[in-house]
């Protein structure tokens, strides 16, 4: 069953290129038919999960790919199964102004089988395996417009993960030597009669790892490489850049510090510090960056960057209330800024604009657009009533109640960025709507709102932005039995 | 130390010639110095096995009078392998030599580095 | 005795006796016979394998009819003949990949001798594997020497030559050491035969005679090969006789002959001077340091170079440093990731120069990375190759690499005083090859606007394509079947003990 | 008791109707629409008031942070405030916002921000308050940036930052008192069980105030106050006319709410975090003064005033007694009414003539006389003279002031209300005098009567009326206010 979904995706991607679809639509329809059956049947896994582990194949040693649902992948592979089928509905509609897209949903719904192989892994190698796969079938998807910059994007990007990899695979290798075992158990695997004196050692490697699965979720200095892959597509911008991919890294993370190597080992230590520090420095810096930046893609990647550090502010808080917190904003930011980049990409798809500056009125002219945009942004800010604010709320408690002085300069530095989300948010928000005096509309006359196909998923989107920061009391009930490992 | 050198002055002339041997093939750029220097060092090597092999007041390792005794008899593997040294030694210096000829005749010099120069100049 | 144990004696000669035959037929019967005996002897190597892994120990087969200290020997033990066997998968699929390259680049009339070529580095690769006698090794060393020489000069351009000469002179250079080195270990312990070195050095250790003679010894040796299999501060001739000699050469020089020395050096850690001995010497240190260095400045060679070849050139004397690195641990895990790593880095490598010709084919003959753009949109199936050997290259799971690289760090974590160095030179050198190899291929993935350069379909390069397939499927099962392969390292260092 | 919700409810549903109907409904059904609205509004709070017995929690948002309503005598007192002031300004906006376009957009956020300012009012714990706190941000930052110019945009988007950080800065509190109380619920006497001298105690006194300071972004307080000159002139004056009367002091309520609710007086009471805020207010109050005694632009002066003004309030506010408490409450409703009715004058000058600077006012009082009238009264009241609402309320933040225990400030606070009172005259009675005794050299000729259309005159007159009102019977108010004022100290 497990295997299935996976594969799933990664047939009907490799079918598209091959099927002699006559018309488009065809093509189409068997596309969301095999991304729709997939997220049901993930939904299907996920709701009638057993605690067995599925081993599909030794591999050297006692090392072996296997996969097992548990309490995370619940939440990541819920959450990814949730999206794929709207971004792929988005993405027919935005593809039609694209080259190429057999390339393009070939990879697009090989990625969708990776991310569920992620999400799914059972230990520390499953998911290093797919961690990896996912840098190699996404770089397509980066460079696939083949323009200089998209290529010089997709090198980036491609040097970046794999050598991100390469430090989060010592950290492999430690828990392979000084761990009991590879298999994912929270509260970590590693064996202290193995590890002896060399706590030093296994920290600074926990570092090494962090900065290196860190990569993918945009760490500082390792971020940049996630603005410039903002050239893709957007729907894969949307998806990848702010969800599948990038919330890989931070779910790799999270696997790393809760269940290889465990909170009880790292609370407390210079290690934890150090990433705490690394963590809180992004959330400014991405932020700052965003203001500076003029390109709505590229500021919403510098937004994701501040926002991926949220989470793992969350994660190196390193107690179950601060994983809760991580858990939700993981999932919450994602609905936030895909919403928001779906509407970003549903601007350039309209008018092919893509400044700030070029924005000025259009909120009349695309008012669902910019209406979801709006909230979307509402939300980032960490209004309350709204999505972000919850999870916001999440993180900051589980920073107050660890009791560590970090902490609460972290607690500052999620409001400094909230402040400067409000900023570089809403002034796009104001230019929208609040045009100016001499303001002339003529030349954006003809620009509306794009047809269903787009509008759908934002709207879907927003409804559980929404939906979430009215009553979130289940979910992140949920969240919490995830993080204290009820299920 | 000093005084096993001096005792075992053969070694340490096959050494020293060694070095020689090896610093020119290692530095010189002219090939046919630089074979020069592969043949010393590699005669030096000889002169080493010969050397070893040789031990004073004792007969070349040719049975004679029926004497089998191994006492009256010098080590004859050295030398058997200076032989196969001196074939070896030879192929390759011939084969050195005649790739020399053909860079010779390609390059009209016998200086390694302008004939790497030439080649950077034809770029291929 | 059974009939098998003829088997490594039957190689080594049925290889040197059809490069004998070669020089006088013509140059298509000289390559029938010489893919005919390098499957002769794969199958051969395969049921020696087969029958050591049954039996499980390893026997010596006397060259003549003296026993030891006087008589030659051959010894072949699991390792040996896994070796061989994979020195004849490599071979000869690097033969049938570079094999219409040959007709382009070599004369008509010397097509017979670059057979002969082939066939005595195969046997010297194979004596060079089995042999027991040092005297023996060195000789073959020669022979490996002059054949890879003549491999690399047969196709007759200004640059080959030179490169042949350099190769030769730095050769040369390590084959001296090695003889020297040689010589005085004949000298301290009066045999050649390994075994018997070994029984004396172990005595000679005991009673602590002859120390500093005996590490001189070792070192000159260690750094002859060094020298000759091109560790990092060696590597000068490196990039010219890999970049430009024939494509089928580029493969096997870089992919058997180095990795011929490197097994050689392994045999005389265990079988000469001993394992713990060796380890106790700084030399390891000192081979872990410039396997380090190597891993380093051979990645940061290739990213400079602006030429395909060269680039996998360089990016062998990154690898070769990664198995001197394994030697440096001085533990049992490194020599099995060194081992493996030989394997995986044969197999990687090879594949990369037989793709990397199938893209510069298409691409008009050259090699500059700028006319390499949208090569692997016009010959898709060299494209992918490289594609796989470069994620090989990288460490990405599935691949051979992975698996070395897996090995290379747990053997590093429990060595305390160098774990740290070794990850992170680790970490950092996969930093480099994902920046050399990825950049290459996006190059080749990306769109060139109007090339002159015609497509090549699968039908226009079958044996190439099937090739590569090949090499793509050897690297993979290295990837994912790893164990056994490991299993079978382990026991033949085993039974080199 | 869900009636408590409809005053909140309507006028945000019926300004985000307003807004998303996309079509042109014409000045005279808009204005119609509008006024019904608003006025419906303010009858909906009044049966709100006189309705709601107990609060009512509407849902939980996560664990333990339910969105919950209330009413007390606090929000009594500010909603009647906001209706009454909402309702005047809104009348006067529709003769005023007559040459200002998209007329549609500003009533839609203005029924909207009176809609959010209810709800302000009525929450009932710390997080339904944070919220509204935001959304007041969010709704009114259009009417400061309504008229589109360049300076316009920028001083919205400036009050929208500004506020924000506010609401960030207190947030950051919010988040560490969740942690620490039991509940965030309003209750009078503070719900932090922490004595100030524990080593957290001293950690939540930081907390305090950077609350205090988070809050008072929205009053206006010292450090960040720059955003309150620059808002106001840009805004319409309607706009300018609720800004500083109400929505100003939605951060005086957020400061009640934080000192006097959660954490209670006696935790601040004698604290460094209390010398600092009575530092802050008294520069405040002085500095404003100054600023506006400067300051030659009309608007800008009154906004200069109102920052100066609200920390009259504040003052009483940090005292923490019951006479300064009532004080502030007093001064909250006088300035209120009176700032209101300044910035409606001033619209109306500034609708009938066109002119901003004080300077080319001379002689104004002849050509609206009974504007200027107005407008002289409740200067008077703003200054302090007897029988007008700032003298009562002055009266009761002096002695408040005079018989708190706060050391030095005792007398440092008499002395700068006193300075600040003279300030207040010197920089609001020049327009009164140059605009009735415009000088010798002043030409009657060329001046007629000019007095502005009845909706602008007749909510002036209310406001001015009800500023006199305060100040007659303010025992109704402090008899209103004593038990409960009683119970929160």
């Amino acid at each position: 069953m497990i295997i299935c979904v996976i594969l799933i995706p990664l047939l009907a991607g490799i079918l598209v290129p091959l099927l002699p679809f006559r018309k488009r639509c065809h093509k189409e329809i068997f596309l969301e038919g095999a991304v729709i059956l997939n997220s049901i049947l993930v939904w299907y896994l996920l709701l009638h999960h057993s605690e067995s582990t599925f081993l599909l194949a030794h591999f050297t040693g006692d090392l072996n790919i296997s996969f097992r649902v548990d309490g995370m992948s619940m939440v990541f592979a819920g959450l990814v199964s949730g999206l794929w089928p709207l971004a792929t509905l988005y993405a027919f509609e935005y593809m039609t102004k694209e080259d190429h897209e057999n390339t393009f949903f070939l990879f697009y719904t090989i990625t969708y089988g990776v991310t569920l192989g992620i999400a799914f892994a059972a230990n520390l190698l499953t998911m290093y395996f797919f961690y990896e796969l996912l840098t190699l079938v996404t770089v397509p998807l980066v460079m696939h417009t083949l323009t200089r910059e998209a290529i010089l994007a997709s090198r980036k990007y491609l040097y970046y993960s794999l050598g991100g990899a390469a430090f989060a695979f010592i950290g492999l290798i430690m828990i392979i030597v000084y761990g009991t075992t590879t298999d994912f158990i929270l509260g970590g695997v590693l064996d202290p009669l193995k590890i002896g004196d060399r706590t030093n050692v296994l920290l600074l490697i926990y570092v090494m790892a962090f900065m290196g699965f860190g990569v993918k979720a945009a760490v500082c200095p390792f971020n940049s490489w996630l603005p410039q892959a903002g050239v893709a597509p957007t729907p894969v911008t949307a998806l990848l850049h702010a969800v599948a991919v990038v919330k890989s890294g931070a779910f790799a993370i999270i696997r790393l510090t809760y269940y290889s190597f465990g909170t009880d080992f790292l609370q407390g230590t210079w290690a934890q510090t150090t990433v705490m520090i690394v963590v809180m420095f992004t959330i400014v810096y991405g932020c700052s960056r965003a203001l500076k930046e003029t390109h709505i893609k590229r500021r919403l990647a510098y937004s994701t960057i501040s926002n991926l550090s949220y989470i793992l502010f969350g994660a190196v808080i390193m107690t179950p209330l601060g994983l809760t917190g991580a858990i939700t904003h993981l999932a919450f930011h994602a609905v936030m800024k895909i919403s928001s980049f779906f509407c970003a990409g549903a601007i350039m798809h309209q008018t092919d604009k893509r400044y700030v500056h070029e924005l000025n009125g259009m909120g009349y002219k695309m008012p669902w657009v910019f209406g979801i945009f709006t909230i979307s942004s509402l939300a980032l800010m960490g209004v309350p009533g709204l999505a972000g604010f919850i999870s916001k709320w999440n993180l900051a408690g589980a920073a107050v109640d660890s009791k560590n002085p970090l902490a609460y300069a972290g607690i500052a530095c999620l409001l400094i960025s909230a402040l400067l989300t409000a900023i570089y948010m809403l002034s796009i928000v104001v230019r929208a709507f609040f045009p100016g005096r001499d303001f002339d509309d003529g030349p954006i006359q003809n620009v509306h709102d794009p047809n269903w196909k787009m509008l759908l998923p934002l709207m879907v989107f927003t409804v559980f932005i929404i939906l979430f920061g009215v009553h979130s009391q289940p979910i992140v009930d949920f969240f919490y039995d995830v993080a204290t490992g009820v299920y | 130390m000093g005084p096993n050198l001096f005792v075992n002055y053969g070694e340490a002339v096959a050494a020293i010639l060694f070095c020689i041997g090896f610093t020119n093939l290692l530095l010189q750029t002219n090939l046919i110095k630089k074979i020069i220097g592969l043949n010393i060092m590699d005669s030096a090597i000889y002169l080493f096995l010969a050397e070893k092999g040789y031990i004073a007041g004792r007969a070349a390792p040719i049975v004679t009078n029926g004497v089998t005794s191994a006492e009256a008899y010098i080590n004859p593997i050295p030398s058997g392998l200076v032989l196969t040294g001196i074939v070896v030694s030879v192929s390759v210096s011939a084969l050195m030599l005649s790739l020399t000829i053909r860079l010779y005749v390609r390059y009209h010099t016998l200086n390694l580095d302008e004939i790497a120069a030439q080649l950077k100049k034809e770029g291929k | 005795m059974d009939f098998i144990c003829n088997f490594p004696f039957f190689s080594i000669l049925l290889s040197l006796f059809s490069g004998t035959i070669c020089s006088i037929l013509p140059g298509k019967a000289a390559k029938i016979v010489n893919r005919v005996v390098i499957i002769t002897v794969g199958i051969l190597s395969g049921i020696l394998l087969v029958y050591l892994l049954d039996s499980g120990e390893s026997f010596v087969y006397w060259m003549g009819h003296f026993p030891a200290p006087w008589g030659n020997e051959i010894r072949a033990g699991v390792l040996e003949a896994g070796m061989a066997l994979f020195f004849c998968i490599i071979m000869y699929l690097s033969m049938a990949g570079g094999a219409h390259k040959l007709f382009d680049e070599v004369e008509e009339s010397k097509h017979n001798l670059y057979y002969i070529l082939i066939n005595l580095l195969l046997s010297s690769l194979l004596a060079l594997v089995y042999t027991n006698d040092m005297f023996t090794a060195y000789v073959f060393v020669e022979i490996n020497t002059i054949s890879a020489c003549g491999l690399i000069m047969i196709r007759q351009v200004g640059r080959t030559i030179e490169a042949a000469v350099r190769y030769m002179i730095m050769s040369l250079l390590g084959s001296g050491l090695l003889l020297f080195g040689l010589c005085i270990m004949y000298d301290l312990t009066g045999h050649l035969l390994m075994s018997n070195i070994k029984e004396s050095v172990s005595l000679l250790i005991q009673n602590g005679e002859y120390q500093i003679p005996l590490i001189v010894s070792i070192a000159l040796m260690c750094v002859g090969l060094c020298i000759k299999s091109a560790l990092f501060p060696f590597h000068a001739w490196l990039p010219d006789a890999y970049g430009y000699s024939t494509v089928s050469s580029a493969a096997i020089l870089s992919s058997l002959v180095s990795k011929g020395y490197i097994f050689l050096l392994i045999k005389i850690i265990y079988r000469v001077i001993g394992f713990d001995i060796f380890n106790s010497t700084r030399i390891i240190d000192v081979l872990f340091v410039f396997g380090l260095m190597g891993m380093i400045f051979g990645s940061l060679s290739a990213i400079k170079e602006g030429d395909i070849r060269r680039m996998i050139a360089f990016s062998s004397v990154a690898q070769i440093g990664y198995i001197y690195m394994g030697f440096g641990m001085g533990t049992q895990a490194g020599m099995v990731a060194s081992v493996f790593h030989i394997l995986s880095h044969a197999a990687t490598k090879s594949l990369l120069f037989i793709a990397a010709i199938g893209l510069t084919e298409v691409s008009g003959g050259s090699r500059k990375f700028i006319d390499l753009t949208g090569a692997g949109y016009r010959n898709k199936w060299a494209g992918v190759a490289f594609t796989a050997g470069s994620l090989s290259m990288v460490g990405v799971p599935l691949f051979s690499g992975f698996i070395s690289k897996l090995l290379f760090a747990q053997a590093a974590v429990q060595v305390e005083g160098k774990m740290l160095a070794a990850l992170i030179v680790l970490g950092i050198s996969t930093v480099l090859n994902a920046i050399y190899f990825m950049k290459t291929v996006i190059r080749i993935y990306t769109a060139a606007g109007d090339t002159p350069y015609p497509c090549i379909t699968f039908k226009d390069m079958k044996v190439h394509a099937v090739v590569l397939i090949l090499f793509v499927i050897l690297n993979v099962l290295l990837g994912v079947s790893s164990q056994p392969i490991v299993n079978m390292i382990e026991q033949g260092l085993a039974m080199f003990a | 008791m869900y009636l408590i919700l409809l005053p909140i409810l309507f006028p945000i549903l019926a300004g985000f109707c307003l807004l998303a109907y996309r079509k042109d409904p014409g000045r005279k059904l808009l204005t119609i629409t509008t006024g019904i609205c608003l006025v419906i509004t303010g009858a909906l709070v009044v049966v709100a008031l006189m309705g709601t017995k107990q609060g009512l929690t509407l849902f939980h948002l996560t664990k333990k942070l339910p969105i919950y309503f209330n009413i007390d005598k606090i929000s009594v007192i500010f909603s009647l405030l906001t209706v009454i002031v909402f309702l005047c300004a809104g009348f006067f906006s529709f003769v005023y916002m007559k040459h200002e376009q998209k007329e549609k957009r500003y009533y839609g956020y203005y029924l909207m921000a009176f809609g959010v300012l209810n709800a302000l009012c009525f929450a009932g714990n710390l997080i339904t308050f944070y919220l509204f706190f935001e959304l007041l941000t969010l709704s009114s930052f259009p009417l400061v940036l309504h008229t589109g110019s360049k300076e316009a945009v920028m001083a919205g988007l400036k009050y929208l930052f500004y506020s924000l950080c506010g609401a960030y800065a207190s947030l950051f509190g919010i988040y560490f008192l969740y942690h620490n109380c039991e509940t965030l619920t309003f209750t009078a006497g503070g719900v932090l069980q922490i004595s100030p001298a524990s080593r957290e105690g001293s950690f939540f006194l930081l907390i305090a105030f950077v609350m205090i300071l988070g809050f008072g972004v929205k009053a206006g307080m010292f450090p960040m106050h720059a955003w309150l000159p620059t808002a106001h002139p840009a805004a319409p004056a309607p706009a300018s006319a609720v800004l500083s009367a109400v929505i100003v002091k939605a951060g005086v309520l957020a400061l009640i709410r934080v000192i006097y609710f959660i954490f209670g007086t006696g935790f601040l009471q004698g604290s460094w975090v209390q010398t600092a805020w009575l530092t802050l207010t008294l520069v405040t109050i002085f500095m404003g003064s100054m600023l506006a005694y400067r300051e030659p632009v009309l608007k800008k002066r009154l906004a200069y005033s109102t920052v100066s003004q609200l920390y009259y309030i504040l003052f009483g506010l940090a005292v923490m007694n019951e006479e300064a408490f009532t004080g502030s409450l007093l001064h909250v409703l006088a300035h209120g009414f009176i700032k209101s009715t300044l910035f409606l004058t001033a619209g109306a000058i500034i609708y009938t003539t066109g002119k901003t600077r004080v300077d080319e006012l001379r002689g104004i009082g002849k050509k609206m006389p009974f504007t200027m009238w107005c407008y002289t009264i409740v200067s008077l009241g703003l200054i302090g003279i007897p029988p007008t609402g700032g003298f009562v309320s002055k009266w009761y933040l002096a002695m408040g002031g005079l018989t708190g225990d706060i050391g030095i400030f005792r007398y440092l606070g008499a002395a700068v209300l006193l300075v600040s009172a003279l300030l207040t005259a010197g920089y609001l009675l020049p327009l009164t005098i140059q605009g009735f005794f415009p000088g010798a050299d002043y030409d009657d000729t060329a001046c007629r009567k000019q007095e502005p259309a009845r909706l602008m005159t007749i909510p002036i007159l209310c406001l001015t009326i009800l500023s006199v009102l305060v100040g007659l019977f303010p025992n109704i108010i402090t008899n209103y206010l004593t038990d409960f004022v009683s119970t929160l100290l």
